[in-house]
Formats: structure tokens, C-alpha cells, sequence
């Protein structure tokens, strides 16, 4: 079982991006789950949600504390939250930035594991419109993990969105096309 | 005016339709002036209709088991929600319609009685969400200005000065300090399109009023003057007296609100002294001369709002 | 407790406490609340139905000649028809003992 | 057999109800139902269910409707949470001793004060003397399972149903979920034909006053009805196993054959809990889990042959009865066990309050704790458990 904690600040689609990850994998015939945390928070305010993949029944109602991936939907997140907190150490940080690896690390302290970076905002606002990440981060997810194929993800955005779906499968896409990975150091 | 009111025909005193919605053998006590406009108001609705009573007097009086004087399917939930118990019951008829498991053609009368406590005070927002919602409902308000069933204690519809038990006439405060809630005036803020006051004591002119409150589509309001020997303090036999002074002083105005029109229905040039209202009952016996001369004043005040509403409104009653 | 004054068994209930017969009422006796009867005076009476549409207890029925009589197995005596009979046709009486 | 799907559990829910042709909708917000009733107001207003909506203006009003509709006749739906289950309360009562098929969906949440809006027990524990049947749902294929069962027990039975799903774990999850074909679905519950009703045509009084000369026999008579729904509701989940091959069970058992500790739980917790279980099964433990589905009626039967040989039991409740001997579920276990042969230790755990999370770790430590039980009187008569002293 795969466990995905999303960062993201209300409003930006964290949650919505957890339920993509989960219609996409059950439609390949996988078990996942999708949940937000459940808080006061309105939008602006940093929020989280989460997904669990599974080859089995995924059988728990526990909150994720030690996530296998980490997807960081706003670039700014890492100055304010401990993104990493509780990631498995052979688990996946994918952060949306624009910065170097070397930068990023610095921001993130004493992790040392995997990462994965893409420059979301800058593919959102060029595809979209908007700087919202949410679906650019799948991109990126995909492209670091692996984990779900492309076209399920395609088929799960064009349910979701409809007539806006294409646009977001063009950010995915350049997504796939540019997000850098770093081995762990 | 509204079509559904077009072509209506009213009530004639010497041929009242013979159906009654109330059967007798009720325990209501001697002389009730509230048991009297229900049985009045199911007279006009006939058969078809389905009542919804508030806990009160008349819940009480009509349905010790296993008597019923309810000839017409009744039900009775609890004090405060008799107008969204109406409005589930008005739904639940417009969608069995609609799946044909109810005939179409059928026209059925939603009605709800309800006291003053159960309408002025705990029901209050629940009548509002009904009003607000447009059922296709009628609620009939009998006002008999107290708690009566559990022993006359004061509503927000008790008159000013009156005693209650709750509000008694004490050596420093002499009954009820607050004026009576302007129950219509909020009714009417809901935009229905039809709310009437009416008296037992003009018989005819309320099951008129029923009538049309049952031919208007959308949600219709009686605000309905109810005498209370017991609770009142006056003779069995003065309840429709003391429902006609209250119409004859301008202390209970007869008047319709159609589609928010006012219409006075009756013009008191000359009111009859409020005096003689008040000899007749106990619970004002303890008024100050003061207190009558505010309460006249008041009354006069309240009335002739209601004579300028009708008169900006050119209809002639 | 005889069975009029409702103790029945649970098994004879219709569910909900339901009273499956309409306005059974009708069985009940309130005439012995009475200390005063109506009396109405056919001579002065002009059968206009004020009576029996302010009759609270619901006592007036019309009789084959038009007149509207009281049932006295449900009046009260509270002698609302007596004081609004607008020919004074109706008097109300101490009942004997 | 229906798709496959990924579905949040509350969309799922109205979709089943939609299904189940309801016909008056009675809706006031509260978190965290709120999905269910919003999605029920997309399907009405797409044309997609022919209902009438009732957007009312309390919670009270959304059961004092229920209570008016169901009278005339109309199959009903709302759905609560926490205050919004306070605020109806008087009507449950009346809804069960009318004896309306009304089904309502709670979405548990905890009661102010302090206000909070995450899950736990206590909304549904203060109905438990109610009169409604009631069921808890252990995950979202669960939930929308119980809503066909729901339609069908409370018609048959003529008594309410209370579905409850944990708010927010259940509610606002998405997971992958089957709703039934809408042949079955028809197949399963019939159209409604209420004997008694609200009709012109043959007036009946609803609501009359219960002299002390029949209140007595008109609360025996709710009480056998309420006491006979158990066969009505055995026999629709076998029925439903026929249609489906899903199978339900008043108790649900795991790992319970051999026995000697086991835990107690209702409602979504009990999947975490197995993850426990098949921990301690790893090393030679011999632990099982219990997890009650039907609440109301309670299930003393299935409870006292579910139980085996264990000799301790850790009950789990996630409500507070102040002052008591114990949480609700576990007063009534302890209740439930004194007129048994069968007598296990019995130690009383009050956890998950208000969202609190209880993970596969917690359960671990619980049983561990019942386990003590076994040979050591326990200090108290209900813990609550994991609390910051």
C-alpha cells in the first residue's frame, strides 16, 4: 500500500487532487482511498489530504503519519510546514519550485531522500490560466512514482472537468515532460 | 385581485353546508369561543382535508383515547412544528400527485390550528419557513391571548395589562407589560398571498375567509380572535359578545391582505367604549386608569395603521 | 377499568395508537357538564341558523320543520345560542335535579 | 451487478437513496452530512429524481416534515449530524411511535461543548431509547448497502432507520463503491403502501392523547413491534445476500474462532482494528474483533454466540455517559452479559472523542490492556483512553 500526502493551501485543489489520484486507480481496477483533513481551515490557509493506493482492499481509517510521497502544491509551503514530516525514508518529496535541488534541500533541512521538482506555477498559469497546480503536480507525481499510467489520469481528469479537462491534461503532460528527479543524497 | 378568487361565492347564514369536519362530544369547556371558529373553519373546508394540530386546548380536548372528534385524517405531532409538519404533508400530496398515486384532480385542503403560544412564540420560526417555503397550506391561528391548557400563563400575544399567571397583577406591576406581537404584520412580510383576520363572532365572514384562504395556491393565514371563558375570566355565555366588543372597540380589526393589500373589512367610525370590554372579564379588573388610557390610546394607534394600509390601497371593503 | 375509558389490550391497538374510526366522539356524553338547558320558544324563532353556527359544542341539528334543535346529550349549557339569538327565542333554564 | 466506482461515500449515499425512489427530501445543512443532501438537490434538480426537495429551515422542521410526508404516505429522507440530531430529538420519538418508515442517514459527530465538528459517537448514542433501528456502517460499500436495507427493513417493520456513517472518515472519503442495478434495486424494495395514512378518503387521528389508562399498552405494543423488526431485518440482509452475494450479520466477527481476547467496536474503526489483529495473530495471539452493525434492536443473541470462549473483552466507546458505569455500548455489553453463562472479563475503553485518531498502534495497546484484564481486576470501571494527563 502506497500512502500520498498532498500539501496545499485552501482552494488550491489539494483535496481535489486527492480524489484524481484514487478515481484513477480504482478505475485501473486498484483500491484507494481519498480523504482530506477535516479542519477549520478556509482558503488561504495550509491545508493537507491524502490517498492510499492498494493491490488490496485497503482495510484502515488511520490518518497517513508516514507517507511514501509527498506531493507540495505550493511553492512556498516548505518555509511555513514541515513538509517531510514523517516521510518513510525511501520515499518520494515532490515539490512545486523553481528553484535548484541545492536550494530546495536547504529549505527542507535534514531531508535527504528522493526528490522530485517542477516549476507548477509556471506551467498552470501558461496552460491554464490560473495558478492553480493541482493537476501540473499529478504530472509531476506520475512522471516521480510511476505509480498510476497517464491515461488513467487522463480519463479521471476528463470526468472530473469535462470541457476544462484538456487544458489540464496539457499541463499534466508538460509536467511529465519537466519535472527533474534527484536521487537521495 | 387574485383568478382563484374570481368567481368566489360565500357562505349563507340560513344554508351552511350540513358536513361537519368536528364531530361533538368533545371536552372543550363551557362556552369555548376556541373550539367554536375550528369547528366553523372545518365547516367551510369539508371533507377533503387534512388537519395538523399544535399541542393546545384544542389537541387536547378533541382526541382523548380512544375518542376522536376529528372526522377529517388529523394528526398531531408536537407544540412547536405543526406548520412543517403541514408543509411535509403538503409535499408529500404534490409529489404522490405527480407519480399518480394520488388522483390530480383531487383538491386537498392542508389546514393547521394552532394557539397563540404555539404560533406567536414556539412555532414561530417554523411557521416563517413554511410561509417562506410556499406550500399550498393553511394555518389558522386561534388566539386566545395565553397558555390556556397549561393553565393561563402569558404568550407574546396576551394583550397589555392583561393577568395571567405568569404575568399577574401584582402591587408594583399590574400584568402584562408588553404590547401584543404584531403576528400579522410578520405574516405579511412573507409576501403570501393571502392572511386575514377573523372573529367568531361574524360567523359567516370567517368561514368566507377560510374559504378563500383554501382557493388561494400558496400558503394562506387566519389570525383568528378566540375567547377564553376560563382563561378570561368571563361568562360562557360572553365569548362571541366579547369577540363582537373586541371588533366594536378596534381592539381585534377584521381585515384581509391580499397579495400584501390591505382591506379592512369592517370600519369603526365610532368605537364602543374599551371599557365595556373590559368589565366583562376578570383578568383586566385590576386595570388603572392610567393603564386604560394607554391602552386606548394604543389601540387607536394600531387601528388606524390598519385603516391607512387599506386606504393607500384604494380597495374598498 | 371498563373498556370505554381505553384500557384495551396492546394487542387490540392499531399501531400508532392510531383511532381508525372518524369522529367517535360522538359516543361521548358532555350533556352531564350542564347545570342551565336551552328552551327555545318556536314562536319567536325564525330559524336563521345563528344557533347552530355558534354552537361550540356542535348540539344544533335542523328538524324536518326547519328548526334548529339542540341535542341536548352534548350541551353544555354555556348559553352562547340563548345570548346571541337575535329574537331572544332561546332561554336558558335551571335543569331539575 | 453495478459498476465499480470511486465515489465519495456521501455522494454514494444520495445516489442509493435516489435509487431507492425516495419521495420527499426534507434538508437542513450540517457538517459533515451536508454532501449527501447536496447531491440529493443536484439529482432533484437535474431531473434526475422525481422528489420533492424540502429545504427547511431547522433540523427539527427537516424531521417534523419527514414525520407529516411519511403520514401521507410519501417514502422520506434526511440526514444529520451532532446538533442537528438535538435539535429533532423530541421528534424521534414521535416518528417511531407513529410507527413511520422514515430513514435518515447520521453522519456521527461529536456534541458541543466544546463545539467541535469531527467524529465520534455521542450524537447517536443519546437516541439509543428512541424506537429507531440502527445500523453502523464500517465503510462507504457498507453505507450505501445499508440504505437499500434501510427503505426495506423500515417499511416492513413501519418503524424509522437510522443509518450511521463516522463523519468525515466515511463521509468524506473516496473509495471504490458498487451501487446495485436499478432492476435489483426495484427488486428489493417494493413500492410503498402505507395501511395507514393521512388519507381524505379514510380519515384516521394520528397523534391522540395517550390517558394513563393506554399509555402503557400503546408502549407494549411499539416495543413488540421494534423487538419483532430483528427477523425483518435478518431476513432483508439475506434476502440482500441473495441478490447480491453481499453478505451482513447483526455482529460482524474476525478472527473470533479461536479467541481468547477480543475488542468491541462500532462503526468505521474496526477496519484499523484488524490491522491490529493480524498484527498480534503474526505473534501468536490469539485476538478477535466484534463489531456490531445493528445497534437497535440489540442483538443479544448474536452477541452471546459471537462472543465464543473469549475470556476478556475490550469494549470500545466513543461516547461519554457521565458518570455511569461505563460507556453506552459498554453498559449494555455488561448488561447483555449478566444474565449469561458466558461471562468474559469486561474492561470499558473511551476512545476516538471528537476525530482523535486511534491508529493500528492504539488497538494494539487496547488489547494488551484487556488482556490484563484476564487475570487482574481492573481499577475502573471504564478508561478514557489515550487522554494527556
Amino acid at each position: 500500500m502506497i500512502e500520498i500526502r498532498i500539501h496545499g493551501r485552501g482552494g488550491q485543489g489539494a483535496v481535489t487532487s486527492a480524489e484524481l489520484i484514487a478515481v484513477a486507480a480504482i478505475n485501473e481496477g486498484k483500491f484507494a482511498q481519498a480523504f482530506p483533513s477535516f479542519g477549520p481551515e478556509r482558503r488561504g490557509a495550509p491545508v493537507q489530504a491524502f490517498a492510499r493506493i492498494g493491490e488490496e482492499r485497503i482495510r484502515t481509517r488511520e490518518k497517513i503519519y508516514h507517507p511514501d510521497i509527498i506531493l507540495v502544491l505550493d511553492p512556498s509551503l516548505p518555509k511555513i510546514t514541515k513538509v517531510t514530516e514523517g516521510l518513510k525514508e525511501n520515499g518520494v518529496a515532490i515539490l512545486n519550485s523553481h528553484l535548484s535541488e541545492e536550494e530546495v534541500r536547504k529549505i527542507l533541512g535534514d531531508y535527504k531522500g528522493k526528490l522530485a521538482l517542477v516549476n507548477a506555477t509556471k506551467i498552470a498559469i501558461e496552460e491554464i490560466g490560473v495558478p492553480i497546480t493541482n493537476t501540473t503536480m499529478l504530472g509531476a507525481l506520475l512522471k516521480a512514482t510511476g505509480l498510476i499510467e497517464v491515461k488513467s489520469m487522463e480519463e479521471a481528469l476528463k470526468e472530473r472537468f469535462g470541457k476544462l479537462a484538456e487544458k489540464n491534461i496539457k499541463a499534466l503532460h508538460r509536467a511529465l515532460e519537466e519535472t527533474q528527479i534527484y536521487k537521495g543524497v | 385581485m387574485r383568478p382563484e378568487l374570481k368567481d368566489f361565492k360565500g357562505f349563507n347564514l340560513k344554508k351552511l353546508p350540513e358536513y361537519d369536519g368536528f364531530a361533538p362530544g368533545h371536552r372543550a369547556c363551557q362556552g369555548c369561543g376556541t373550539v367554536l371558529p375550528l369547528k366553523l373553519a372545518l365547516k367551510a373546508l369539508g371533507p377533503n382535508t387534512i388537519a395538523v394540530s399544535a399541542t393546545g386546548c384544542m389537541e387536547i380536548i378533541s382526541s382523548p383515547f380512544p375518542y376522536t372528534s376529528w372526522r377529517v385524517p388529523w394528526i398531531h405531532v408536537a407544540f412547536e412544528n405543526s406548520a412543517s409538519v403541514a408543509s411535509g404533508i403538503e409535499a408529500a400530496i404534490k409529489v404522490l400527485k405527480r407519480k399518480g398515486k394520488i388522483s390530480k384532480r383531487e383538491k386537498i385542503n392542508v389546514v393547521v390550528f394552532a394557539g397563540d403560544g404555539a404560533t406567536f412564540d414556539i412555532g414561530l420560526q417554523f411557521l416563517s419557513g413554511a410561509l417562506e417555503r410556499g406550500h399550498d397550506f393553511i394555518y389558522i391561528c386561534l388566539d386566545n391571548e395565553a397558555y390556556m391548557n397549561t393553565g393561563v400563563q402569558r404568550s407574546s400575544a396576551t394583550p397589555f395589562g392583561a393577568h395571567t399567571t405568569t404575568s399577574p397583577a401584582g402591587k408594583v406591576i399590574k400584568g402584562q407589560v408588553t404590547w401584543k406581537k404584531n403576528l400579522m404584520g410578520i405574516v405579511v412580510a412573507h409576501n403570501i398571498p393571502y392572511a386575514a383576520t377573523a372573529s367568531p363572532a361574524y360567523p359567516v365572514d370567517l368561514m368566507n375567509k377560510v374559504k378563500k384562504a383554501s382557493l388561494v395556491n400558496g400558503p394562506a393565514f387566519l389570525h383568528v380572535f378566540s375567547p377564553c371563558p376560563t382563561g378570561w375570566g368571563c361568562k360562557s355565555e360572553d365569548s362571541v359578545l366579547l369577540a363582537k366588543l373586541a371588533v366594536e372597540t378596534r381592539i381585534f380589526p377584521l381585515y384581509e391582505v391580499i397579495d400584501g393589500k390591505y382591506i379592512l373589512n369592517r370600519k369603526i367610525d365610532k368605537p364602543k367604549p374599551i371599557e365595556e370590554y373590559f368589565k366583562l372579564q376578570r383578568r383586566f379588573r385590576h386595570l388603572t386608569p392610567e393603564q386604560i388610557e394607554y391602552i386606548k390610546k394604543r389601540v387607536d394607534e394600531e387601528y388606524e395603521k390598519v385603516v391607512k394600509l387599506s386606504e393607500c390601497f384604494g380597495i374598498e371593503s | 377499568m371498563p373498556k370505554d375509558q381505553g384500557l384495551i389490550s396492546w394487542k387490540e391497538l392499531a399501531p400508532g395508537m392510531f383511532i381508525l374510526e372518524p369522529g367517535n366522539s360522538v359516543k361521548f356524553k358532555t350533556g352531564d357538564w350542564r347545570a342551565y338547558k336551552p328552551v327555545l320558544d318556536k314562536e319567536k324563532c325564525i330559524k336563521c341558523g345563528m344557533c347552530y353556527a355558534l354552537c361550540p359544542d356542535l348540539c344544533y341539528e335542523k328538524d324536518e320543520e326547519g328548526y334548529f334543535i339542540c341535542n341536548l346529550y352534548y350541551c353544555k349549557g354555556c348559553g352562547i345560542c340563548a345570548a346571541n339569538c337575535p329574537k331572544n327565542a332561546i332561554t336558558m333554564v335551571l335543569e331539575e335535579a | 451487478m453495478g459498476k465499480r466506482l470511486a465515489k465519495e461515500v456521501s455522494i454514494a449515499i444520495a445516489e442509493a437513496v435516489a435509487q431507492c425512489k425516495v419521495d420527499v427530501i426534507s434538508a437542513y445543512p450540517i457538517t459533515p452530512q451536508t454532501h449527501i443532501v447536496e447531491h440529493l438537490a443536484e439529482l432533484v434538480n437535474n431531473g434526475e429524481l422525481e422528489a420533492e426537495y424540502m429545504p427547511v429551515e431547522s433540523e427539527h422542521a427537516a424531521m417534523s416534515a419527514c414525520i407529516g410526508a411519511a403520514a401521507t404516505g410519501a417514502r422520506t429522507f434526511t440526514s444529520t449530524s451532532a446538533q442537528g440530531l438535538l435539535l429533532m430529538y423530541e421528534n424521534l420519538f414521535i416518528a417511531s411511535a407513529f410507527r413511520l418508515p422514515i430513514v435518515m442517514v447520521i453522519a456521527n459527530r461529536s456534541i458541543s461543548a466544546p463545539i467541535s465538528i469531527w467524529n465520534d459517537h455521542s450524537d447517536v448514542m443519546t437516541m439509543r431509547d428512541s424506537g429507531w433501528i440502527t445500523t453502523f456502517a464500517e465503510n462507504g460499500q457498507e453505507a450505501v448497502d445499508l440504505i437499500y436495507h434501510a427503505y426495506r427493513v423500515a417499511e416492513k417493520a413501519l418503524l424509522p432507520v437510522a443509518v450511521n456513517i463516522d463523519g468525515f472518515t466515511l463521509s468524506h472519503v473516496i473509495e471504490p463503491i458498487e451501487l446495485l442495478d436499478q432492476e435489483l434495486v426495484d427488486k428489493y424494495i417494493p413500492p410503498l403502501r402505507m395501511k395507514y395514512k393521512l388519507d381524505p378518503k379514510k380519515p384516521i387521528t394520528m397523534g391522540a392523547i395517550g390517558v394513563p389508562e393506554i399509555y402503557t399498552e400503546a408502549k407494549k405494543a411499539q416495543d413488540e413491534a421494534f423487538k419483532a423488526s430483528y427477523k425483518i431485518i435478518v431476513n432483508a440482509w439475506k434476502e440482500f445476500e441473495k441478490l447480491t452475494g453481499r453478505r451482513y450479520q447483526p455482529v460482524e466477527t474476525y478472527q473470533m474462532e479461536d479467541a481468547e481476547v477480543a475488542l468491541l467496536i462500532m462503526g468505521s474503526l474496526a477496519e484499523t482494528a484488524m490491522n491490529a489483529v493480524d498484527f498480534l495473530r503474526k505473534k501468536g495471539k490469539k485476538v478477535g474483533l466484534l463489531r456490531f452493525r445493528l445497534w437497535r434492536p440489540f442483538p443479544l443473541k448474536d452477541f452471546l454466540r459471537a462472543i465464543g470462549k473469549i475470556r476478556a473483552l475490550g469494549v470500545i466507546d466513543r461516547a461519554v455517559s457521565h458518570g455511569s458505569t461505563g460507556g453506552p455500548v459498554g453498559i449494555e455489553v455488561r448488561s447483555a452479559l449478566y444474565q449469561s453463562n458466558k461471562r468474559p472479563k469486561v474492561v470499558n475503553f473511551i476512545a476516538g472523542l471528537s476525530g482523535r485518531d486511534v491508529t493500528v498502534d492504539d488497538f494494539v495497546e487496547l488489547f494488551e490492556k484487556t488482556y490484563e484484564a484476564i487475570n487482574k481486576k481492573p481499577k475502573f470501571s471504564y478508561e478514557i483512553y489515550g487522554v494527556k494527563e
